[in-house]
């Protein structure tokens, strides 16, 4: 190249906003690329497009009103947002649930998991490329929306579990039902291994991609499948078990180099492990009350601090909780896991393809109600 | 999970100036951190200890009731409320709780292999509150501490990039602040 | 919540304490049995073989009609081309008889036979938007355009129509304007003028050229020209990136595209597609049609890769990189409203049905029927049926794979069909010696 | 509004007969407006399921010819589904202004409607309807996929009494208005603000 080419022509890098409102943010995500060519140089995630003040709104309402707000952080698994706030709650009013309420929060929570793995299955899909998986995801997802509307009436935001218990037992012919769906479902799995996991076009897009290495993820505080995919061993459901999950033998699934498909695989493997434990507790599910004895209408718990966290569908979800005695909580804070897991995204982007932003964004797996809350 | 007396001792032998907090969280193991300057090197112990996962960073403003003036009311929520019903409105102050002009932050350490948790609380004067920043320990403290800078103001110095995360650019102040006042912008009527 | 100790504490009590609201007991309604209704929701057993739902049966027997009426049609009408002939003498006579030149004649013929494949684009618009919906739908467990036009949503793309035509035209502030209004007419002009040698049929084609292969693919190359305006003009980056994305995807694919025909040519001898789809006819051995397809080996791998080769060259999944939906908004035509962007649309199906036809006509036998015994259904029904089977598999495709990235896109274009289509070159020569 | 639209009915109105056309013209186009009805992809929170869903198997949006775009440019419908925050006002009024003639705007939940849960949050815009007109409203916390369907069919409904042609280019007021001058919240000449407290994220 002559000199006064090089005078004249120069390189520039180009910056791409992308979002808040993009097809695959899955939300209003804003993520601002600066990328030379097709390569990412910097990502700067932008949040709080949906932050709603939720920990400002807990400290007016009541107990039972927060559980209200709960549903609403990861509208995808909205059962153990609700789980974690009475856990953190009940701690505090030292109220512990009946057995079969216990039996039916983890029924519900993990059918809640199988939805929202369901759906990042679909969206997943549609991120990649391929746009029918998300349809025959969907189609399951409706079953199990049909067994929560029976059970509660709602299809994406319960209430159903409440502060000492569940809100009510579920129908007398929901069980019937819940097995049905539970023998339908199990053969889906492996329709969906054909379809997507080990399609190679797919694999070649999520393969050798984003990886994320152990320590890193451990030093970023991911959590759920993010964590797992990259082989470290934590859920909280062995860790710190909650309503009696160490009853239940099911397997935590891990990843091997935490590539963006093996985060997607783990999901897919949880989603049979969810399975196992449906069926047992379908199989020993205990009777007596749904709801404990002696939950005030208007808790005022004694002042203290509680903290509780349990594995929600995008991992270790808790909640830190403040009672200074009144009839609201004194201070809310969420541990929300698909905060954290996002945050790794400003340093996984750099040094990928503008397609691959997708294929990470979509395998972290982050639901913005959760982000921002 | 493993056994909070046999973790506090193992604790206490490499980080004597940690003590057993009186207010605990509840169930699991709760140090004092008497002088936020000293935390990186206690986060650091910790780390060492084998607490390399850095669960969350709270923080609690002392401060006392919550002012309603922090929130958009509704002109009059009395009309949707069923007849018989107490109206529901800002809770007023515990007499005799310790209230205090402090923020007390709050972090949570977990050790992934071991099944353990540790909490660590400090509190920081409400004034012009700062501590340092875990942001070079643990990167999964970059966002956190922005959210806590962004919604309590607690600055946490050494933070590469302390800017706001949630809010918007021209909300004004911090809303988890206890005295929190709400400016009406261009969105409100 | 404030609640201060009243000062009248006894005061309620004393009030002959309200009767206790108590909600009746959940009932269920005993007569459905469930408040679920097992059988419209969830008919599993239905699922598992979905011919027991009398709609299926329905379903298909209506099909079964509307092919088998269609072919009975296609029997009465005979071969299109020799009404073709038959109108052509009747128009010389007509003006020969009022005193005017035969070149006249020719030319309203030209025009009128223009005219007829512009339909063919515009209605296979219509029809293929249509179609996919449908076949989208049913990959998909879902139904598809339903109550536009009563039957099976068959006036769903005339609505769209409609609808685009009185859309607002809008021109991006940061766009080029010029550029931005021009790019839709070269991207579907080709198209257009690309389809004056395809055989519709036997004899059946608007202009009979010797180089007609040459000529498609040349006219086809123009389009992407076209894209990379649209892109650029735009003023958006998503629609830009889309844009260099179709330059390098579109200008790469045509040569495996291209060199994968190469033995068809040299089997047939000819660049005229009305030749290539002739040489195709006869059965070996009495019942084996001698479709290059069937050629062992050389024929399905230039086969594939043509098939490959066009969709990517139409720009659909697993291919369409440019207009990613999921990663670059729309990719080139982000920034396009109404009839502009309809008519890349138009555009996108007019070279998805080129590509049908070429396929139909080098590998499938053009017009040739499949059976030796056939000789009452005419060429063009066959050509046409040919054509919607390839078309099914575009779209097949389309809604079965995720899309690849642009580097293994381009991997998979230089380091694996471009080699394969030189070597199927060779095997060619091979076979042609042998034989 | 297209060019066909504003030259037309006062060519055709001269014409003998030129009246009936155009009636049968509106009864038309109305038609096909109203069977194809693009939303956009767009997503706020916890609605956006619901709406997914009901593009999906079940509930199967595709029937009444809803198919969604990526765009803003190829919608007409804007399904506003979820809790609109004060930080993402600016980019829905954006999105608005950039979709062409005629386009609608459904409000979806309560959020959208007017806050819902969060009535009294600091960051909660209180409803959509003050940065864009609203043609239907669904309530629901977040409502059904069959609500939503709903909505598209009252839609339909309006766009069917709509004639355009026969009323001039701007049959509702929105359209009246005109097309780019809506109200607007957000005065684009003026630089931006300083943040009122801590930095702003810089993105580049």
């Amino acid at each position: 190249m002559s000199s006064t080419a090089e005078k004249t022509m120069k390189t520039d890098s180009m910056f791409i906003n992308l979002g808040p409102q993009h097809p695959s943010t899955h939300g209003v995500l804003r993520v601002g690329l600066t990328i030379e060519g097709e390569l990412i140089t910097k990502a700067v995630p932008d949040i709080g497009y949906l932050h709603r003040g939720t920990s400002k709104l807990a400290e007016v309402r009541g107990y039972h009103h927060c559980v209200v707000l709960t549903d609403r952080w990861d509208y995808v698994a909205a059962m153990p947002n609700n789980l974690v706030f009475c856990l953190a709650a009940e701690k505090l009013m030292e109220v512990q649930a009946p057995p079969r309420a216990e039996a039916l929060r983890v029924l519900m929570c993990e059918l809640n998991r199988v939805a929202s793995h369901l759906l990042f299955f679909g969206t997943y899909g549609i991120d990649i490329g391929a746009f029918t998986p998300f349809l025959y995801a969907f189609r399951e997802r409706e079953m199990i929306l049909d067994l929560f509307e029976m059970a509660c009436g709602a299809r994406l935001t319960y209430n159903y579990i409440r502060l000492g218990g569940v809100m009510a037992d579920v129908p007398p012919e929901w069980l019937a039902k819940c097995r049905e769906f539970v023998d339908y479902f199990k053969p889906r799995i492996d329709e969906y291994d054909t379809l997507l996991t080990y399609n190679p076009i797919f694999m070649a897009r999520t393969k050798e991609v984003g990886l994320i290495p152990a320590a890193d993820a451990v030093s970023w505080s991911l959590s759920g499948a993010n964590l797992r995919g990259s082989g470290v061993c934590y859920d909280v459901r062995k860790s710190d078990p909650y309503c009696g999950y160490e009853r239940y033998s099911f397997d935590v699934p891990l990843g091997q180099t935490g590539s963006c498909w093996d985060r997607y695989f783990c999901r897919v493997q949880e989603m049979r492990q969810s399975i196992r434990i449906i069926e047992q507790v379908l199989g020993g599910l205990p009777e007596g009350p749904t709801m404990a004895a002696g939950v005030a209408k208007i808790p005022k718990p004694k002042p203290g601090e509680a903290y509780a966290h349990v594995e929600g569908a995008r991992g270790d979800l808790g909640i830190f909780l403040v009672s200074d005695g009144q009839a609201s909580p004194y201070r809310m804070h969420v541990r929300a896991p698909s905060f954290l897991n996002l945050a790794i995204l400003q340093e996984l982007l750099v040094g990928n393809k503008v397609s691959d932003v997708i294929a990470i964004l979509g395998s972290i797996d982050i639901v913005l109600g959760e982000v921002d809350r | 999970m493993a056994d909070i007396e046999e973790l506090a001792s193992r604790i206490a032998e490499k980080l004597p100036e940690l003590s057993r907090h009186p207010n605990p969280v509840k169930g699991y193991l709760t140090l004092k951190l008497e002088d936020a300057a000293k935390l990186p090197q206690a986060a650091a112990a910790l780390k060492a200890l084998g607490f390399d996962y850095l669960e969350m960073i709270s923080a609690t403003d002392w401060l006392g009731a919550v002012k309603p003036e922090g929130y958009i009311r509704n002109p009059n929520p009395i009309v949707f409320l069923p007849e018989g019903a107490t109206p529901q409105s800002v809770p007023s102050a515990t007499p005799g709780f310790p209230y205090r002009p402090s923020f007390e932050l709050l972090w949570a350490f977990a050790d992934l292999a071991a099944k353990a948790w540790v909490f660590l609380k400090c509190e920081v004067s409400r004034e012009a509150a700062s501590v340092p920043s875990l942001s070079g320990l643990y990167k999964g403290a970059d966002w956190q501490e922005r959210e806590l800078f962004d919604l309590m103001g607690i600055r946490f110095e050494g933070h590469p990039n302390l800017a706001k995360i949630l809010t918007p650019d021209f909300l004004v102040g911090h809303p988890l602040r206890k005295d929190y006042v709400h400016v009406k912008d261009r969105f409100d009527e | 919540m404030s609640e201060e100790p009243k000062p009248d504490a006894k005061a309620p009590a004393a009030k002959a304490a309200p009767a206790k609201k108590t909600f009746p007991p959940a009932k269920f309604n005993e007569k459905a049995g469930r408040l679920l209704k097992t059988t419209r929701y969830w008919p599993t057993e239905l699922w598992a073989n979905p011919w027991n739902k009398p709609s299926y049966r329905r379903g298909a027997l209506l099909l079964g009609g509307i092919i088998l009426g269609l072919l009975a049609t296609g029997a009465a009408v005979g071969e299109l081309a020799v009404w073709g002939d038959r109108l052509y003498a009747w128009l010389l006579a007509f003006i020969s008889a009022r005193g005017g030149s035969p070149v006249l004649a020719q030319g309203i013929w030209a025009v009128f036979k223009g005219l007829l494949v512009l339909h063919v684009i515009l209605l296979n618009g219509l029809w293929a938007v249509w179609w996919e919906r449908k076949i989208s739908a049913h990959i998909q467990s879902r139904v598809g355009p339903v109550y536009a036009g009563g039957f099976h949503g068959w006036a769903q793309t005339i609505c769209d129509g409609i609808k685009l035509l009185l859309k607002e035209d809008i021109t991006p502030a940061a766009s080029d304007a010029w550029v931005h209004a021009l790019a839709p007419a070269i991207v579907v002009v080709p198209v257009v003028a690309a389809f004056a040698p395809v055989s519709f049929g036997r004899q059946l084609a608007a202009a009979n050229l010797d180089v007609g292969v040459l000529y498609v693919f040349a006219m086809a190359g123009i389009s992407v020209i076209g894209i990379v305006m649209a892109g650029w003009a735009s003023g958006n980056k998503y629609s830009l990136l889309g844009g260099l994305r179709a330059c390098a995807q579109l200008v790469s694919y045509e040569l495996p595209r291209g060199f994968s025909i190469v033995p068809v040519l040299m089997f047939a001898g000819s660049l005229n597609i009305s030749a290539i789809a002739a040489a195709q006819a006869g059965y070996k051995w009495g019942f084996l049609p001698r479709w290059f397809i069937f050629y062992p080996v050389v024929g399905q791998l230039a086969f594939l890769i043509f098939l490959i080769a066009s969709i990517a060259e139409t720009n659909r999944t697993p291919f369409d990189i440019p207009e990613a939906e999921s990663e670059l908004v729309s990719g080139f035509h982000t920034e396009y409203s109404g009839m502009k962007w309809s008519i890349f649309f138009l555009s996108e199906y007019g070279y998805v049905l080129l590509a049908s036809f070429l396929l139909a006509a080098f590998f499938l036998g053009g017009g040739a029927s499949p059976f030796a015994f056939d000789h009452l259904i005419p060429s063009w029904i066959w050509m046409l049926g040919k054509a919607m089977l390839m078309m099914f598999l575009f779209l097949w495709a389309r809604w079965t794979f995720p899309r690849l990235r642009a580097d293994q896109l381009m991997d998979f274009n230089w380091k694996f069909l471009l080699p394969w289509s030189f070597a199927n070159i060779a095997l060619a020569g091979v076979w042609l010696l042998l034989s | 509004m297209g060019i066909i639209l504003e030259k037309l009915p006062g060519v055709t109105k001269g014409l003998p007969g030129g009246e009936l056309l155009l009636t049968t013209a509106d009864a038309f186009i109305d038609f096909g407006r109203k069977m194809s009805l693009w939303p956009m992809t767009f997503g706020l929170a916890c609605c956006a399921i619901e709406m997914m869903g009901s593009y999906a198997s079940r509930f199967d949006f595709d029937r009444m010819g809803v198919i969604p775009r990526p765009s803003p440019r190829q919608a007409d419908v804007m399904i506003v589904a979820g809790t609109v925050c004060k930080k993402m006002a600016e980019p829905i009024l954006e999105i608005y202004h950039q979709m062409p003639e005629p386009r609608f705007v459904i409000s979806m939940g309560s959020c959208a409607n007017c806050g819902g849960p969060y009535y009294d949050s600091y960051s909660v815009l209180k409803g959509v309807d003050r940065i864009v007109p609203v043609d239907v409203y669904v309530a629901g916390c977040p409502p059904r996929p069959e609500a939503l369907q709903f909505a598209v069919l009252k839609l339909q409904d309006k766009i069917a009494g709509m004639r355009a042609i026969e009323r001039g280019a701007g049959a509702t007021l929105q359209q009246e208005r005109g097309s780019r001058d809506v109200l607007s919240a957000v005065p684009n000449d003026e630089p931006l603000p300083k943040p009122a407290s801590g930095p702003r994220l810089e993105l580049r």
